[in-house]
């Protein structure tokens, strides 16, 4: 009962509140108000996540698990982090209120965190989004192959508007004189329809099917008529 | 193998000497700092805070180099070939930057969240007294916010199971998050997926020009936006199987979906290979000083 | 009204050129509304601009129809114009904001629900002001229900509506008939070869927090998934970004693998944190995909730019990978990379399809009604659309009628939001 | 000769992975630049800073981070380049916390390519608040309120190109340069949309351009969406002012595009060179 129904009647009388809300001026800022909650509760929930992290890599370590050692690193820069940035290490107080220690942002420049944040987060963070540029290349030798229909409509937009987006491609094809019938074959044309028309219908009906499963997988929710996030009893 | 390991030490040593010779030479990688000192006439105290000036700038008076942020570069640069070395296969550099990385960006978020919904929000709304005299002086608010003592004992409630007994008490404001952005979110996706979509898709198939002449172009066009976005959600469809006019139709519904996919790859590419650029200059202009 | 005024204007400029400062002429026709549905907390007021303003549309008017006459007439021209205030038992007005020079309207908010009465000054280029308008006054109400969107509530209400009645006439024991989607016979394929092969399943339920409604769909097919790993005994990793979605995705294995019957095998360090940042978790999975080579990968969730990093990376250890999203931003790269992928809705229809509980069929029903009504609005507007074309052909100016009074009731009204 | 084909068809992608990795290095060390056909929307952007009067006043927020310089950088500098020619006033400010590090960047071009320019008379860095599309809302009515100093915490009062500003309507251009939300489509939507006086010219990435085109010309003079159109304006600002070419990394937008497009025709070729091995291998697929 208190396991598995009360968390039901909780959230269907949530959730279905929630949707009045935004038709009803009086109680719409409900909706800022628990989305804040969520962020606190987030926090909390960190607790969870830094102590699963923690067990996970001193088990290996005390196992002595194939690369434990890197186990050690993890954690070591997880607590030279969190501690640099909880601590406020090295960050002066606020320019206006000199007499308050803690008054400066944990991100201020020349701080320890900061330091943290430009030197290891960042080139790590962005050269790993940067490696995107290779994997194009090979997901390009192996997946557009046209083997059928749909491979092969995938193929030639992809091509068409790889073209477009060089210099010398529209060039090339604006040696097709203006006024000749040719003219609609002019590359910036066939990109103009494919991505203006043929890329929103097709963008557009997917959206419009993702709504309405949004909709029916909350209903799901709402109703109790999935209750897998629940777990067993 | 032997022989390969061999070819890495002396690349790897020739790669050392050409970093020393640039750094010591061009040096790379230096960053200069200028001090700025802010003093309180009030509490007579006064700090002294270092801000980045170009080097262009490096023999101003006061300006110095700055060592923690010129290794900083060097220590970036690393990490930088460090994540690219993965790329040709999983080795003790990349394991070294990914063990690195997945902890200090943990704490990152950790931290993160810390200052600016725990203290900046929860703190600062339920102990505004505690808050204004040590992290937030600039702050204003004077009573307690007790409504937040609801994600209190929410947060409570959550933490509860790691306690022996009773965890199953966390499933209540799970339960709670999961059914409060159930709700939010059908009404925001059914408002800007499903009817703002509809509403833009609703067209005249046949178009005439202010003239009264008959329009081709935006007829075609209109027609296909519409006939088009008609078929993809006819691919869509659960309950009727996909054979005759309707197997016919949804066929023809896929392939467009296809042609959407090869554009949305296609203009991303550019994104992409930017990002790589921005890499690559980091690495011969910040670093190296190159160019 | 307002040209008397202005020929008291230009009399007084005439009278006493001498005079550098005049006084200036006051605003006039002080309106003071409710505004609608709302929560009680705002007025609007409306005024019509003092003859001294330089945006005053009559003066416009005069200058383009003598530009012999220069705008110089405007020996003091107004800057801006003062509103004051004065609630219920108050008995002094007090300033309640200030508007620049050609704003004929002010809202005012954070009002309690009780009477405030209003006034407005113009404010002259020397600082001084003009004598008051009337005294206007209303009091703010509190609307329970916005009625600009009964129609969109009435819209969703169908549409939610029959996926509940879709979802209740199934469990009532209806027959529902669905067709099959492929990548979803595929996953019981795959869990099968990973279990032959001895490798793991890898499942990521997206990089999003449990308040994306596409983080729970994709929990909810994990649940299935481990239903399967459980009964075939392969073994699961599910590496998450946010603690939350670790705590609810070990409730949901949990539950999996004890009506599997199986409970045993549950082990709760296989549904495991990395870190919330995007590309510190991305780093930690494909380094793990390349030392542990999953035999299947599930991507079930909002998945951002590292869709193809994971599909490029696991290809390359020859796993089978079943991606389902509803991110339309990153479907090109799972449709070229992946072997099956379940798009947009056909992802949070997979939940339904592996339960194969009938109700949960049911709510597919309800959605291709909705999808129904979609093309429905789509023909019929578009219809419309094409005769009001035909209708007005040629026609220049407004277009009026029944026709478009229908356009507009279906664009405005019902798909209005 | 079927085992060539054979041996391509299981081609280690590592073999991608350099041909990438030359294809964007080599063009960017040796600095070739191609020629460029200049689109009329990039003449727009171009002509809304070249038109305007010497001294005017130009909002410049900078709305990006390290990720997306590679593809912002070269833009935001032909743009300040742009204006400090033109002798503009410029306001530097952020809504992205990592867009100080941005703006101290083009400090830097600007102290070394412009040593006239006098901080506080002719540019100003007011640094980064944060509140998001919240500070656009708020600087439109009240400027000072938020930016009470620079990002140095010199008071406005002792700034003197900050004297008599009150909000951003007294600036007659806005240029932002944006990598996402809340970016160039909130400047648009909350200071160009409502106030007439305001016109605005952006700079972003080509993923986010497709959500801007609706914009342009009503609420926005045109955009720059990537590193095409930016190698554009740099020539078109090579053609009026030539001195700017001679300059260090002036062109970077050029020598960008020639990696890009290097890189375009390697990734078509290998598209190709995919397609024929797949032919002449009867379509089979080796996975190792």
């Amino acid at each position: 009962m208190l396991k598995r129904t009360v968390p039901l009647i909780i959230a269907s009388i949530v959730g279905i509140v929630l949707i009045l809300a935004k038709f009803s001026p009086p109680i719409q800022s409900w909706e800022t108000e628990v989305v804040m909650w969520f962020d606190i509760l987030a926090v909390f929930a960190f607790v969870l996540g830094a102590g699963n992290l923690n067990l996970n890599n001193l088990k290996k370590i005390s196992e002595r698990k194939a690369g434990w050692g890197y186990a050690a690193i993890t954690l070591l820069a997880f607590w030279i982090t969190l501690i640099c940035g909880i601590g406020k290490l090295g960050v002066p107080p606020n320019e206006q209120y000199l007499g308050y220690a803690w008054s400066g942002s944990f991100e201020a420049e020349g701080s320890a965190f900061w330091w943290i944040f430009n030197y290891v987060y960042v080139p790590l963070a962005s050269t790993m989004f940067a490696t995107l540029a290779f994997y194009i290349s090979s997901a390009a030798f192996r997946a557009f192959r046209a083997n059928n229909v749909e491979a092969s409509l995938l193929l030639l937009t992809a091509l068409v508007v790889l073209v477009s987006q060089t210099s010398s491609g529209p060039m090339l094809s604006d040696l097709i004189p203006e006024e000749s019938t040719w003219a609609i074959f002019k590359i910036d044309t066939i990109r103009g329809v494919l991505v203006n028309l043929f890329n929103t219908l097709g963008t557009r009906a997917v959206m419009i099917g993702i709504a309405l499963g949004v909709v029916s997988t909350s209903l799901k929710v709402l109703m109790g008529v999935d209750q897998s996030y629940l777990g067993g009893d | 193998m032997k022989q390969s390991n061999v070819i890495w030490v002396v690349v790897m040593l020739l790669a050392g000497v050409y970093l020393s010779w640039r750094a010591v030479s061009y040096q790379a990688g230096a960053v200069y700092v200028a001090p700025k000192i802010v003093a309180d006439a009030d509490s007579g105290k006064s700090f002294t805070t270092w801000s980045k000036v170009p080097s262009v700038e490096s023999s101003n008076p006061g300006v110095e180099i700055s060592w923690p942020r010129t290794l900083g570069i060097w220590l970036s640069a690393l990490f930088t070939l460090a994540i690219f070395s993965f790329l040709f296969g999983d080795n003790v550099v990349y394991k070294v930057a990914e063990s690195i990385f997945v902890g200090s960006s943990a704490a990152y978020a950790m931290v993160v969240g810390f200052w600016s919904a725990f203290m900046g929000i929860f703190v600062a709304q339920l102990a505004p007294q505690f808050s204004q005299n040590t992290f937030m002086p600039g702050d204003d608010r004077t009573e307690p916010e007790w409504l937040m003592l609801i994600p209190l004992a929410m947060g409570i409630m959550f933490l509860w199971r790691l306690m022996p007994a009773g965890g199953w008490i966390s499933r209540w404001p799970l339960a709670f998050f999961i059914a409060v952005f159930a709700g939010l979110r059908l009404v925001s996706h059914f408002e800007a997926d499903f009817v703002v979509q509809i509403k833009s898709t609703i067209l005249p198939l046949i178009v005439f020009a202010e003239d009264g002449a008959f329009d081709l172009k935006t007829s075609l066009w209109n027609s296909t936006m519409v006939l088009g976005t008609l078929c993809c959600l006819t691919y869509f469809f659960f309950s009727v199987e996909h054979t005759g006019v309707v197997g016919k139709i949804s066929r023809v519904g896929i392939y467009l979906l296809m042609i959407t996919f090869g554009v949305g790859f296609a203009l991303t590419v550019m994104s992409r290979y930017s990002l790589l650029i921005g890499r690559m200059n980091f690495l011969l202009k910040d670093w190296l000083n190159l160019g | 009204m307002r040209s008397f005024t202005i020929i008291i204007c230009l009399l007084l400029v005439a009278g006493t050129s001498d005079v550098s400062a005049q006084e200036v002429a006051p605003p006039s026709n002080l309106n003071v509304f409710d505004v609608e549905n709302d929560k009680g907390e705002e007025l609007r007021l409306t005024w019509t601009l003092s003859a001294d303003d330089p945006n005053t549309e009559t003066k416009e008017d005069v200058k383009e129809e003598s530009a012999n006459e220069p705008p110089a007439t405007l020996n003091n021209p107004v800057v801006g114009y003062l509103i004051e205030v004065k609630s219920g038992n108050q008995k002094e007005f007090a300033e309640a904001g200030k508007v620049d020079a050609g704003v004929s309207e002010f809202k005012a908010d954070d009002l309690e629900r009780q009477e405030y009465s209003y006034r407005v000054k113009a404010i002259g280029a020397d600082g001084s002001f003009s004598t008051a308008t009337g005294i206007s006054a209303a009091t703010p109400v509190r609307q329970w229900v916005d009625r600009s969107k009964i129609y969109f509530g009435f819209f969703m209400l169908v549409v939610c509506g029959s996926v509940v009645y879709f979802i209740e006439a199934a469990k009532a024991g209806k027959q529902l008939k669905v067709r099959k989607i492929a990548g979803l016979e595929a996953i019981e394929e795959a869990v099968g070869r990973a279990t032959e092969m001895g490798r793991d399943c890898l499942f990521i339920p997206g990089i999003q927090d449990i308040n994306d409604i596409q983080t729970v769909a994709g929990l909810i097919v994990l649940n299935r998934v481990a239903e399967l790993t459980a009964e075939y005994d392969a073994g699961l990793d599910v590496p998450t970004t946010r603690s939350l979605v670790m705590t609810v995705a070990r409730e949901t294995v949990d539950g999996a693998y004890t009506s599997a019957g199986r409970p045993d095998l549950y082990n709760p360090d296989n549904i495991y944190y990395v870190t919330d940042e995007q590309f510190g978790f991305v780093a930690a999975v494909t380094g793990k995909m390349v030392r542990e080579k999953p035999a299947a990968c599930f991507y079930m969730g909002a998945f951002y730019a590292e869709s193809l990093i994971f599909a490029e990376t696991a290809n390359t250890v020859g796993a089978i990978q079943i991606a389902g999203t509803a991110m339309p931003s990153q479907l090109p790269f799972f449709v070229a990379a992946c072997d099956y992928v379940l798009i947009g809705e056909e992802f949070f229809a997979a939940s339904a399809y592996l339960s194969g509980e009938p109700q949960q069929l049911g709510s597919l029903k309800g959605q291709d009604v909705g999808k129904f009504i979609a093309g429905l609005f789509l023909i019929v507007g578009a219809l419309l659309m094409t005769v009001s074309q035909f209708v007005h052909r040629g026609a220049s100016g407004e277009k009026t009628g029944p026709l478009q009074d229908a356009i507009s009731f279906m664009t405005e009204s019902l798909l209005g939001t | 000769m079927d085992k060539f084909w054979n041996s391509l068809a299981n081609l280690d992608r590592r073999w991608l992975f350099a041909l990438t990795f030359l294809a964007i290095s080599i063009p960017l060390l040796t600095g070739i630049v191609l020629p460029q056909k200049v689109t009329p929307m990039v003449e727009n952007v171009f002509n809304a800073i070249d038109e305007l009067p010497s001294g005017t006043k130009i909002l410049m927020p900078l709305d990006y981070d390290p990720s997306a310089e590679g593809e912002l950088q070269p833009m935001a500098d032909a743009f300040i380049r742009h204006a400090a020619q033109k002798k503009h006033k410029l306001y530097f400010l952020t809504i992205w916390p990592t867009g100080v590090a941005m703006i101290q960047r083009q400090v830097a071009t600007l102290k070394k390519e412009y040593p006239e320019y006098v901080y506080g008379e002719d540019y100003v860095n007011l640094g980064y608040r944060p509140g998001y599309e919240g500070v656009i809302k708020l600087i439109t009515s009240d400027l000072p309120k938020l930016y009470g100093s620079d990002q140095q915490g010199t008071p406005v009062a002792k700034i003197p190109m900050m004297a008599g500003i009150d909000s951003i309507k007294q600036f007659p251009l806005i240029v932002n340069v944006s990598a996402g939300d809340p970016g160039l489509k909130q400047w648009v939507q909350y200071a160009a949309t409502p106030f007439d006086s305001i016109e605005i010219v952006g700079g972003t990435t080509g993923v986010q351009a497709s959500t801007l085109y609706p914009y342009i010309p009503n609420q926005m003079i045109g955009m720059i969406a990537g590193i095409k159109p930016a190698a554009e304006y740099e020539k078109l600002m090579f053609e009026k002012y030539p001195e700017i070419e001679k300059r260090p990394n002036s062109n970077m937008a050029n020598v960008f595009m020639t990696s890009q497009e290097v890189a375009h025709f390697m990734l078509i070729a290998i598209i190709i060179l995919g397609n024929v091995v797949m032919w002449q291998t009867g379509g089979r697929r080796d996975q190792s």
